[in-house]
């Protein structure tokens, strides 16, 4: 709870723009981190925006025909593309503006898909994007597994995760691999700006999509989404459990502005230990203390990485000239 | 219907060749194609171009079997491909070298007309550079009769620009200096 | 003013899309397709047109990106062949269920494997059923005439559909030949700008590319498959328009010599005038053969084939493709489906032909016609020939 | 499937699958999913509108009390709303 009013000016939710432009209705699961994190990025985006959305959850849950839950602009064409469909879309305005045939008025194309359509089978669509530059924002909804087809395991799923295609079993500890790490990829594309973000800490996921927004040129955001189907945990965790990330070190809050690291939500002093995440989590119950040593050792050696970037490395800008 | 085989390397600009034989032809309103073997060759490599031109509308698009003339951009080519392949026996070669028609026909044994012209050197004289495309185009011109040497004017000067009135130049010298037998 | 240029023909195909002013091009490389996309680029860079020009990292994004651009009502086109048709494969049936007009250019190719990078109709027909508007060019004139009706069939209100046209890579994409090239105030008054249907724009926000589900899935297919159909009325009238402004008539199926035929050959792109070189030696020597020149592959043209083969003996068709373990090549198959039942049809024999590059010859069909013209009296033994393979 | 309205005919099915009423969605109500539901207890409400800000229906609005009120025709019942009232103002209540 100390958290919370440590992070969080208390009476800031009022002050959000209160139009939703993510309509009730739709049939996300209950407790659905991902549903609002769309919701709250709306917000952040206000009403200029068109969204190119990839094959996965939120466009299952948002437009069944003939209805939608969508009061922005929203196109949905398949699983890998959302990056390259928004590229045609952010070409598309940008030459109709010029040539007068819309009205002359930023309209943002913001690119979305989930960690599947992001980090595996769309990674490539979305390196083209970030590489040419298109003015654009891709935001990565991270639930770390393909929820949408029944809790697979993708890129984004943790080390020891149990999914319907790497579970856990009397002779596995579920996935073998740690996760891939898409930010850190996209801060290789130069862009100049990425973050890293969770709905459990709404203002600051809000602020990251209006900087963003405000970027001229090609921006990048991976927010954490829990999902209490997949992760096995009760929905109303879920704000929770993404908390329990951010103090535990396995998800810090941060953002990579013209090159340099800046952690956006304070870190305690002593990172809270890795268990009281992955304790709350069907999906880590088959856990043994080896291998929650390893995620911690994990953990701590990434955390040390992080910091250490944020600390050392100067922002592109300090680094040009002589 | 004339149908013209050249054969040069990768990068000696057989297929630029070509394509500014058509659009002479063109230019004067007769009909053309030109056209690559469709090789995965690369620079240095073998390789072959194809014209055809007539005064009627051009239908066939196979490969061309039998030609009327040859040409070879390259004398090394000689004696390494069978050039005079399939060419027609009353047909045309014509050959870049130093040597003469005469020589040429001992090599080959082939019975129709042979030209040739050193077309290298005129290419170091006029251009300053070994790449004898044009300069051949000009000892095509010549003996082949296909086109007027005006014609190839206007396709030159929109394919080189700066460097068209020395391609001219060479291709002019190659059109007087081959000789045929 | 039309101009008589000679010029390769993927060169003209760009020269063909710039005089439609695209807005957006999103193209990648792939052999023999490359020229296009290439001279567009250049043409873009001198700034004769002004449109963005997207150099996408793959085909899947190629298609993805003019799909994007067209539903923001941008005039869109890509270009490709082979396995980046099957690359874009994907997209295919969604940019034609999203009803967005894509004009494409295929410079066709052969499928792997074995690697083959030289012409066959194996691409297009892996995409037969996509649902978009599919044309073939005979050469280059051709090639010219298609991409600039192609961007007027597909934007049309009553059609709306993405459209590909076709010619074969090397034998067409390669080849330095005279076209002639209405003028920009030719092309600007046949062709308006285009005015979408609907746009991503927040102005009148919409949602694109629902889920459909099994409730409204048959519904959804049958409104994609009639908009195609209905696409053909479209396509005769621009086509007819076409003929009063430029002279040059085009037609689903284009007949060369039928009158009084009993052996019809059927043949698709650049196959077409080699086959006519050698009808006109057929008749010479009394042999009463003739040519169908296939322009319309999707929608198919059902009633013009059954009128075209009403009084022949023999219809020897060509497929410059493999159906493999299938009835007959894909050509064969669709030209059978449409005449069964039909009161005495001729007797149908399939030669596939011309595979990965493999040359066809005016010879060739001289052979065809008259191996075809037996087929009357004796059955062929194989449902189809792969004409010209070595081995018994 | 409260309000669901298929096409009758294929004729009536939008070009390409467009839908021009945005947030339409809305006409399904969700609030059938719900086995529990939240009760405020206004005497501990302080109007901070966290339960608004976290809640992923988007179902919660201030009243003309200024209190945070939840929709149940669209409510799930996730009981974020009430995990996260760190006056602990909402409680969470059986359905039925």
């Amino acid at each position: 709870m100390s958290s919370i009013v440590e992070n969080f000016d208390l009476y800031a939710p009022r002050l959000v723009d209160k139009e939703e432009y993510f309509s009730p209705g739709h049939r996300a699961c209950q407790g659905c981190g991902e549903a609002l994190g769309i919701r709250l990025m709306c917000k952040a985006l206000g009403k200029d925006t068109v969204i190119i959305n990839a094959t996965g959850c939120m466009e299952v849950i948002s437009s069944l025909y003939p209805t939608t839950a969508w009061r922005l602009p929203w196109i949905h064409v398949a699983f890998p593309n959302s990056a390259s469909v928004g590229s045609g879309v952010e070409a598309g305005l940008k030459v109709l503006r010029r040539k007068g045939r819309i009205p002359d008025r930023d309209v943002k194309a913001v690119s979305i898909g989930g960690d599947g359509g992001t980090v595996d089978i769309g990674i490539q669509a979305l390196s083209g994007a970030m590489e040419r530059r298109h003015d654009m924002l891709y935001v990565c909804y991270d639930n770390e597994a393909y929820m949408n087809t029944g809790i697979q395991r993708s890129g984004a799923t943790p080390f020891g995760a149990s999914t319907t295609t790497e579970p856990a079993g009397s002779a596995s500890y579920g996935k073998k691999a740690w996760k891939k790490n898409v930010p850190e990829i996209m801060v290789a594309h130069n862009l100049p700006y990425v973050a890293i973000a969770c709905p459990s800490y709404p203002l600051d996921f809000m602020n990251k999509v209006k900087k963003a927004r405000k970027i001229k040129g090609p921006s990048y955001i991976h927010c954490l989404s829990v999902c209490p189907t997949g992760w096995r945990l009760p929905p109303n965790l879920t704000i929770k459990a993404g908390r329990l990330a951010v103090e535990t070190g396995v998800f810090p809050l941060y953002e990579v502005e013209d090159g340099k690291y800046r952690i956006t939500i304070k870190m305690p002093e002593k990172l809270r230990p890795i268990e009281d995440y992955l304790k709350i989590q069907g999906r880590f119950r088959h856990l043994g203390a080896d291998e929650i040593k390893m995620i911690q050792d994990r953990v701590n050696q990434e955390y040390k990485k992080l910091m250490s970037k944020v600390e050392y490395l100067p922002s592109w800008s300090d680094l040009q000239g002589e | 219907m004339l149908e013209i085989r050249w054969h040069g390397r990768g990068g000696q600009g057989a297929v630029t060749s070509v394509e500014m034989l058509a659009q002479a032809a063109i230019g004067e309103g007769k009909y053309a194609q030109g056209f690559p073997s469709f090789g995965p060759e690369r620079k240095g490599a073998p390789v072959a171009a194809f014209n055809r031109v007539d005064d009627k509308q051009i239908k066939v698009r196979s490969h061309i079997y039998n030609p009327d003339v040859v040409v070879v951009l390259d004398a090394s080519l000689v004696s390494l491909v069978n050039v005079t392949e399939g060419l027609k026996e009353d047909g045309i070669l014509v050959v870049n070298t130093t040597k003469s028609p005469e020589e040429l026909r001992k090599e080959t044994n082939f019975k129709g007309t042979i030209a040739t012209v050193d077309a290298k050197r005129i290419a170091w004289d006029e251009l300053g550079v070994p790449i004898t495309n044009t300069t051949m185009l000009g000892a095509l011109i010549k003996v082949g009769k296909i086109v007027e040497l005006d014609s190839v004017r206007d396709p030159l000067e929109h394919r080189f620009g700066r460097i068209a009135q020395k391609n001219i130049a060479a291709l002019k010298r190659a059109y007087e200096e081959v000789r045929v037998n | 003013m039309t101009k008589r240029v000679g010029m390769e023909i993927a060169f003209a195909a760009a020269e063909a899309v710039a005089l439609c002013k695209p807005d957006v091009v999103a193209a990648y490389p792939i052999t023999p397709n490359t020229h296009i996309p290439e001279h567009l680029s250049d043409i873009v860079a001198d700034g004769r047109i002004d449109a963005e020009f997207i150099c996408v990292e793959s085909e899947h994004s190629a298609l993805s990106a003019c799909c994007g651009a067209s539903a923001t009502g941008a005039r869109a086109f890509t270009a490709t062949s082979s396995q980046g048709l099957l690359f874009m494969g994907e997209v295919m049936p969604i940019v034609s269920a999203m009803r967005l007009p894509v004009v494409m250019a295929i410079g066709n190719r052969a499928l792997s494997g074995p690697i083959n990078i030289w012409n066959d109709h194996s691409d297009i027909m892996s995409q037969r059923d996509m649902g978009w508007i599919s044309i073939f060019a005979s050469n280059g004139q051709e090639v010219v005439d298609m991409v600039i009706q192609a961007f007027k069939i597909a934007e049309h209100r009553e059609v709306l559909l993405p459209l590909n046209v076709n010619l074969d890579g090397f034998q067409l994409t390669h080849v330095v030949e005279p076209i002639l090239f209405p003028d920009q105030e030719e092309v600007d008054r046949f062709l308006p700008e285009y005015e979408p249907y609907a746009t991503l724009h927040p102005d009148k926000v919409l949602s694109m590319g629902t889920l459909g589900m099994p409730e409204i899935f048959n519904e959804a297919m049958k409104a994609k498959d009639v908009a195609l159909i209905n696409s053909k009325r479209v396509i005769m009238e621009v086509w007819e328009e076409w003929e009063k402004l430029f002279g040059r008539k085009y037609e689903p199926i284009q007949g060369y010599k039928t009158e009084g035929a009993d052996v019809l050959l059927l043949t698709m792109g650049s196959m077409d005038e080699t086959a006519e070189v050698a009808i006109d030696e057929l008749r010479e020597r009394k042999v009463s053969a003739g040519l169908l020149r296939l322009k319309l592959w999707r929608p198919f043209p059902i009633e013009e084939l059954r009128n075209a083969v009403k009084s022949i003996k023999v219809l020897a068709v060509m497929d410059r493709a493999v159906s493999c373990g299938g009835a007959a090549g894909p050509v064969c198959a669709e030209i059978k489906a449409a005449l069964y039942g039909e009161p005495n049809p001729p007797a149908i024999v399939n030669y596939v032909i011309g595979l990965g590059g493999r040359d066809v010859t005016v010879d060739d069909f001289i052979t065809i016609a008259e191996k075809a013209a037996q087929a009357e009296k004796e059955k062929p033994k194989e449902a189809y020939e792969i004409y010209g393979v070595r081995g018994s | 499937m409260a309000n669901k309205k298929w096409p009758e005919t294929w004729q009536e099915f939008n070009l390409g699958g467009m839908v021009f009423s945005p947030g339409n969605a809305s006409e399904y109500h969700t609030g059938s999913w719900r086995d529990q539901r939240p009760v405020l207890d206004t005497s501990k409400c302080i109007k901070c509108g966290l339960c608004y800000i976290f809640c992923p229906e988007g179902c919660i609005s201030q009243d003309a009390d200024g209190y945070f009120v939840s929709d149940l025709d669209y409510c799930k019942g996730c009981g974020i709303c009430a995990h996260e009232c760190w006056p602990g103002a909402i409680t969470m209540v059986e359905e039925g």
